[in-house]
């Protein structure tokens, strides 16, 4: 029956959108609406941005202005929409203990205090020389990676949700290979949360800032006194990028969250 | 001829009442304040109506227009004081201050429970009449309209009991009910069809080309739909509704809630029909026959009733009836017989109402068969419930007779000798259901004497009336219909501005 | 038959690809008794969408849109020395070189939103799955209809 | 700062979450003070962005200065119709903020501070729904609310909830990729996602106007926001959503959230598509209107056979959906309708909230959940009793409540566009309620007052002070009674509000009718 009602929904669902299929722009085609505005009308706004973008900006990396810069208010609500999976994963499914509350925060000092330390309770670490010694490895490359990729979206592919991602598995490697408590001591629970929320603060308090010299939230050219930069294009520029940390902060511990919470069911002790 | 003065009195008028709310809230620890503020409420209500009274009189209209003036084709809130609306806001503030100096006694002697919430609620309804009776247009009159019946629902269902329950839920079923369903497209269809609802100049649907169908179509949605005029098939709450307090039964169920139905009614014929739109689409004589049903099958039911609440509720339904009917037969006499009938009706009604609550209050009885002989112990009560048949029934020398009149009269005028038959048979009838209950009163003898209550206060040996709170005010109300006999100039005058005003030079 | 593909689907492939694999996406979700091959199925359909906004923003013999610098400073000079609007035709940034920058932009979003989407998910999955011990669907309401309790 | 209002409406609850977040795990004290400083923020800067509009006309913000050319970077339009839901959603956000406020013993006091989290991001999703003036910013903060919508939701405390919320989720995230598609055809269509800009350019070209490819878009933004919104027949998620959450979000989601989604599928016809669509396809407007009468009659007839009060509520909220549907798409010439659903998604809003408010209140106070338990409450409570019978005659529609005044318009539209079935399914629908509210009423009136009718004591250690806490509940209560009551008085301003912008954007689009 229900099975029934969704081959009916969807191939519905189907018929309709293929419908419309031959009115459509031909695949490539450098002249449909979207890549080239409509015929007769004024130049689509992607055509605005690529001419633009440099000179507004100064960002070879179109997509990375247009992102942060030229829609930056729609990346702002992108990461408060990361920020609130991080939150509602933790509302929704961790488990706190108030009796174990110490226990868990002895050990948590105790994992602090390990280097990539053997304190999980199943006590396997001594098996893990290779996945133990590959991860004294890779996580430093993987966040000096992660921090290049913040760090270059201007000139090349890359920005804070990418570098984010990039940090953030870094501590899940570590969880995987040393054990959470390993992680979780390097990035504590409150810490991280707030560091999430810290991000979000960040992206908007620079929107914010622009806001006390008279101009709309977001332009990032107001900061150009403060910044001593040349032109409104360098401040832009560099709001740019002090928007792109904070979104890879959030998205950082974000990623790391619900990680943590998904692999214990919210206990955040044991893991895998 | 007309002018129309900007003023604020209207709303001031209806807001004294609902003032008093929050001051009766306040004291509702301190009983005596808190029914002083309740009649000094409604003096000032009077006296606000008083003061627009010489300017009515004079031919003029007293406007007031909130929220909007209606010139961007939306609906203002609009008070207009024009004749008919005077008449029924004067009957309404008279008679609110006895009812209430009798519902002081009455509830008193019963030591009924919840009094705060049932003044609280009294002066709310007594806002909704004198708004219903101010409205300048439709959606006004219909707003006040619903306000009226949500705050008479906790009037009626006051005793909280399973009687009570079924009372108010028949009362709910048919107020709410029918205005949803039939008034409210009903409205809004007149308001499409002429992009105005408003009551002042011409009839509303004057200058529509209305077909037949139609025009009957909204003439019955507004007839049933505003069923506080009791049309039947839809009356059957108005005894159902006689499980309240009496004083709520005398003020709302003889005065304001049924009078306001008849109001509204007489406004659909008057301003949002016309005259001469009804006569010319020859739908005016099937209301006309649906009231001259109404007003003998309900004479002949009261005759059947012992409860003598409810037989002076199908009473009220057939005197409804005349009214509407005055109306609908659309000629001066019977238009004006019709108005003056409001205000000599409320007098009679109310009276015999606080007697039957009077009576209650004394003895306990209710039923018309146990009344035999109180009439020796009881002078007072019962000679005003005399007068007060009287009135009703149309005898001379009460108010009644002058209304009646006008009405038969009417009736001949247009020639409608089987409706006029109608009057005269149901006139016959209200005779033939009165006036046993005062024949059994004095000239029956009491059966025993012990089965009285005696925890009515025994003013002379041997007299065993009702508390002097109750008994006043009916002496007063009963004085009253002798007297508008005598003196129905002012309520003459108003009714003949409203015939000349919105009928004679439409 | 084969006129037909040549007018409608092979000019279209995108769109035709991208709406069969929404369909199925779509059927999982809805049709599908296992929490997580709900899950599956809604990852899926929102996949699909991504599909069809990036083919939108693809034109033939374009490259990435990141404007090289050099190509970026010559614009900057080319406006220093006032010549005439964006448009004219002496202007150095050719936009037919350039992929179009805005679906990917958007498609940014929309991933994230669909990762947020899926850990929440999981993580109700794994709440149902503690509170009922399984995740299917119709065992899941047959449990259900046996509560009578809290609200 | 004054002139940038409509954007500080969105972020101050932007900011108090973020703040929350941060100070609130420490010190869990803070919480409530920040989340109401934030709100209350809100509140002042969307009167004067009501003010704003009143005198001045409509209000466009461009953020990040982007002003020219259009549509580059994202706009924000605060019109007659979004400045009062702004006003609304500020006012029922601070009603449900301070009705929920936490206690402090209760069980699940750690996550207090997240719950104000999300309830702040909620906030966030629907201010900026409602101001923005770009197609795609709208997913964003659909998806924005619906994420934090699941979870409050699964937040609740019966193990239902959790599944509630997790078919939630899934219709949720579909109605939500329904939308997304509809936006990208639309997108393919013109190449452009700021709402004007696509007005202007569909009303240069009606050939693009009336191609499938638009025609599709709409067909799939109306599905998106349909589900989201809960018509029938994509209602089936809302009842148990919305009754298994905790009562200090479902008074936040309840009121807004279909709401929002209603206002969306306006400004999406009113601002994107124009109204030409309605009246230009009168047999797809009358499908849709008899989808409004299905949803009015399918709600009403839901309603009717729950006795609980929250699931009550929530099947109303499906027929109350269904008149804003309707009468939209009624396209009478003279935009009665229209105007009819604008001012019923405020006064719905207002009155859901105080209707949710007082189930909330019966719950927390005195443990009653279903409609036999709210015996003798008129005696317990009659302050209670009051607002809840306030807040069920607007549903009613009597007048001079607001309910009244929204169907007053709609019956007025639907007469004209000779819409009888809406007409007789609106007035049945009121009746119904009549029927509902008055059976509540008659449970509460005449019903003696049960045993052990001390104040309910919370039966899971919510706290041993419910008392201390009570008039915290009952305070949003009477506020929101008062406000539906003052809303349907003062209906005027109002109205004259929304029909000046409906005018306005009528005269635009009567040119190419």
């Amino acid at each position: 029956m229900q099975k029934l009602f969704a081959t009916i929904a969807v191939i519905i669902t189907g018929a309709i959108l293929l419908n419309a299929v031959e009115d459509f722009p031909r695949f490539g085609d450098p002249h449909s609406p979207p890549n080239s505005g409509v015929s007769g009308g004024s130049v689509s706004s992607s055509v605005h941005y690529l001419q633009n973008t440099y000179l507004d900006t100064r960002v070879p990396n179109v997509v990375t202005a247009v992102l942060a810069d030229y829609r930056g208010y729609d990346t702002l609500f992108e990461t408060a929409v990361i920020l609130t999976a991080g939150i509602a994963v933790f509302a929704i499914l961790r488990v706190v203990r108030r009796e174990d509350e110490e226990e868990s925060a002895g050990s948590e000092e105790k994992a602090c205090s390990g280097e990539f330390s053997t304190s999980d309770s199943d006590g396997e670490g001594r098996h893990r020389v290779v996945v133990g010694t590959t991860c004294r490895v890779v996580v430093p490359l993987a966040q000096l990676f992660g921090f290049y990729i913040i760090a270059h979206g201007h000139p090349s592919p890359g920005g804070g949700f990418q570098g984010g991602v990039v940090l953030g598995t870094s501590f899940i490697l570590i969880a995987l290979a040393a054990g959470l408590g390993s992680a979780l001591g390097r990035l504590r629970e409150d810490m991280y949360l707030r560091l999430a929320c810290l991000g979000v603060f960040i992206y908007a308090g620079i929107g914010l800032l622009s806001l006390f010299f008279r101009r709309n939230f977001l332009d990032y050219g107001a900061l150009s006194g403060l910044l001593q930069t040349g032109g409104e294009e360098m401040a832009r520029s560099h709001g740019i990028f002090g928007v792109e940390l904070g979104v890879a902060m959030t998205v950082t511990t974000v990623m790391f969250a619900l990680f943590a919470n998904l692999s214990t069911r919210g206990e955040l002790k044991g893991g895998l | 001829m007309e002018n129309s003065i900007h003023s604020y009195l209207p709303l001031w008028a209806c807001l004294s009442s609902l003032a008093a709310v929050p001051l009766i809230l306040l004291f509702r620890r301190e009983t005596f304040l808190r029914e002083a503020v309740t009649i000094l409420a409604g003096i000032a209500k009077l006296s606000f109506v008083l003061a627009m009274l010489p300017i009515i009189l004079q031919g003029n209209m007293i406007e007031l227009t909130l929220f909007g003036d209606g010139s961007d084709g939306l609906v203002p809130i609009v008070f207009r004081v024009d004749g008919l609306g005077m008449v029924f806001a004067l009957v309404a503030s008279i008679l609110w201050i006895p009812t209430s100096i009798y519902s002081i006694g009455y509830m008193r002697g019963l030591k009924e429970h919840s009094q705060t919430r049932f003044y609280v609620f009294f002066a709310v309804s007594l806002f909704a009449t004198l708004g219903v009776a101010f409205a300048g247009n439709l959606l006004t009159l219909y707003v006040f309209y619903e306000i009226l019946s949500l705050s008479t629902w906790p009037l009626v269902t006051h005793h909280q009991d399973a009687e009570a329950r079924r009372g108010g839920r028949s009362y709910l079923v048919h107020l709410l009910g029918t205005s949803i369903a039939f008034v409210i497209p009903a409205m809004i269809y007149v308001w499409v069809k002429s992009g105005t609802l408003d009551f002042g100049g011409q009839a509303i649907l004057a200058d529509t080309d209305l077909s037949y169908v139609q025009g009957l179509a909204l003439l019955l949605a507004f007839a049933f739909g505003f069923s506080k005029g009791a049309l039947m098939p839809l009356h059957s709450w108005l005894p159902s509704a006689m499980v309240a307090p009496t004083p709520v039964s005398a003020l709302l169920h003889a005065v304001a809630v049924v009078k306001v139905g008849v109001f509204c009614i007489i406004r659909t014929v008057l301003n949002i029909f016309g005259m001469d739109l009804l006569g010319g689409l020859g739908i005016d004589l099937v209301l006309c026959w649906i009231a001259a049903i109404t007003l003998v099958t309900a004479s002949l039911i009261a005759l059947t009733q012992d409860n003598l609440k409810r037989m002076l509720a199908f009473s009220t339904i057939g005197q409804l009836s005349y009214i509407i009917l005055g109306i609908a037969l659309l000629t001066e006499h019977a238009a004006l017989g019709s108005i003056l009938h409001i205000a000599m009706h409320a007098f009679g009604k109310i009276t015999l109402f606080f007697c039957a609550g009077a009576i209650f209050v004394a003895t306990g009885k209710k039923q018309i068969s146990e009344l035999n002989g109180l009439g020796r112990r009881m002078p007072i009560t019962f000679a005003a419930f005399a007068i007060g048949a009287a009135s009703v029934t149309g005898l001379p020398p009460m108010g009644g007779f002058l209304s009646k009149l006008y009405l038969v009269w009417g009736a001949a005028e247009a020639h409608q000798i089987a409706l006029l038959c109608a009057f005269l048979i149901s006139a016959v009838l209200n005779g033939a259901y009165f006036f046993p209950v005062v024949y059994r009163a004095f000239f029956l003898p009491e059966p025993e004497m012990d089965a009285i209550h005696a925890d009515g206060s025994c003013c002379v040996s041997g007299w065993r009336e009702a508390p002097l709170l109750c008994v006043l005010p009916l002496a007063f109300t009963a004085i009253g219909s002798i007297l508008l006999f005598f003196f129905p100039s002012t309520f003459y005058d108003l009714a003949s501005i409203v015939l000349h005003g919105g009928v004679a030079n439409p | 038959m084969m006129e037909w593909m040549k007018t409608t689907i092979v000019p279209h492939f995108n769109f035709w690809i991208y709406v069969v694999i929404m369909m199925l996406g779509l059927w999982a979700a809805i049709g599908k008794n296992n929490l997580i091959k709900k899950l599956i199925g809604l990852s899926i359909f929102q996949t699909a969408i991504l599909l069809l906004y990036v083919s939108m923003g693809v034109k033939e013999g374009a490259s990435i849109p990141i404007v090289d610098e050099t190509m970026g400073e010559a614009a900057v000079d080319f406006m220093a020395q006032g010549g005439g609007g964006a448009g004219a035709t002496a202007f150095p940034i050719n936009p037919d070189l350039f992929a179009n920058p805005l679906p990917h932009v958007l498609m940014l979003t929309a991933i994230v939103v669909g990762v947020a989407t899926l850990g929440v998910a999981l993580a109700l999955c794994q709440v149902i799955f503690r509170d009922f011990g399984t995740l299917e669907e119709p065992e899941i309401l047959n449990q259900i209809k046996t509560i009578q309790d809290d609200v | 700062m004054s002139e940038h209002l409509p954007v500080i409406v969105v972020l101050a609850p932007l900011f108090g979450a973020v703040i929350v977040g941060f100070f609130g795990s420490r010190d869990r004290r803070l919480c409530f003070p920040i989340a109401l400083t934030a709100l209350a923020l809100s509140f002042i800067c969307s009167i004067g962005v009501v003010h704003h509009v009143a005198t001045v006309g409509a209000w466009d913000y461009f953020v990040g200065g982007w002003e020219s050319p259009h549509g580059v970077g994202i706009q924000l339009r605060a019109d007659g119709v979004n400045s009062l839901l702004l006003l609304a959603i500020a006012v029922v956000a601070l009603l449900a903020l301070v009705y929920s406020i936490r206690q402090d013993g209760e069980k699940d006091a750690e996550k207090s501070p997240f719950f104000y989290v999300l309830f702040l991001l909620l906030c966030v999703g629907l201010f900026g729904i409602t101001i923005t003036g770009d197609a795609f910013n709208v997913y964003v903060l659909i998806e924005i609310t619906a994420l934090t919508s699941y979870g409050l939701v699964a937040m609740g405390s019966s193990r239902r909830s959790r599944v509630a919320a997790f078919q939630y989720l899934v219709i949720g995230t579909v109605g939500a990729s329904f939308y997304l598609i509809g936006v990208g055809y639309l997108y393919l269509a013109v190449g452009s996602l700021n709402m004007a800009d696509i007005r202007a350019i569909l009303a240069a070209n009606p050939e693009i106007a009336n191609s499938r490819i638009v025609g599709t878009a709409l067909v799939f933004i109306l599905l998106g926001v349909w589900t989201k919104m809960s018509l029938f027949p994509l209602h089936g998620w809302l009842p148990n959503a919305y009754s298994y959450c905790p009562s200090g979000s479902a008074n936040l989601m309840a009121p807004l959230v279909t709401k929002v989604s209603v206002y969306v599928m306006i400004r999406i016809l009113f601002s994107v598509f124009g109204l030409g669509v309605i009246t230009e396809n009168p047999g797809w407007s009358e499908l849709v209107v008899l989808i409004a009468v299905g949803s009015i009659v399918a709600g009403s007839v839901m309603a009717l056979t729950q006795r609980e009060i929250k699931k009550m509520l929530c099947c109303l909220i499906v027929a109350e959906v269904g008149y804003m549907v309707g009468g939209t798409w009624l396209g009478d010439a003279g935009r009665w309708g229209l105007t009819g659903s604008m001012y019923h998604i405020l006064a719905d809003a207002m009155m859901t909230s105080c209707l949710f408010l007082a189930a909330g209140v019966f719950a927390k106070q005195f443990g009653a959940t279903r409609l036999e338990h709210l015996s003798g409450l008129f005696r317990r409570s009659p302050w209670v009793a009051g607002a809840f019978t306030l807040g069920g005659l607007a549903m009613i529609g009597v007048p001079p409540m607001c309910g009244f005044f929204s169907k007053f318009y709609l019956i007025r539209g639907a007469i004209e566009s000779g819409h009888w079935l809406y007409i007789v399914a609106l007035l049945g629908s009121s009746l119904v309620n009549a029927i509902l509210f008055f059976r509540i009423f008659e449970i509460a009136y005449f019903g003696e007052v049960p045993e052990s009718s001390e104040p309910f004591e919370p039966s899971e250690g919510e706290g041993a002070t419910p008392r201390r806490y009570a008039v915290w509940r009952t305070a949003p209560l009477l506020i929101a009674a008062a406000l539906t009551l003052l809303l349907g008085i003062f209906n005027r301003p109002v109205i004259d509000l929304i029909r000046g912008t409906v005018v306005e954007n009528t005269g635009i689009v009567s040119m190419e009718e």
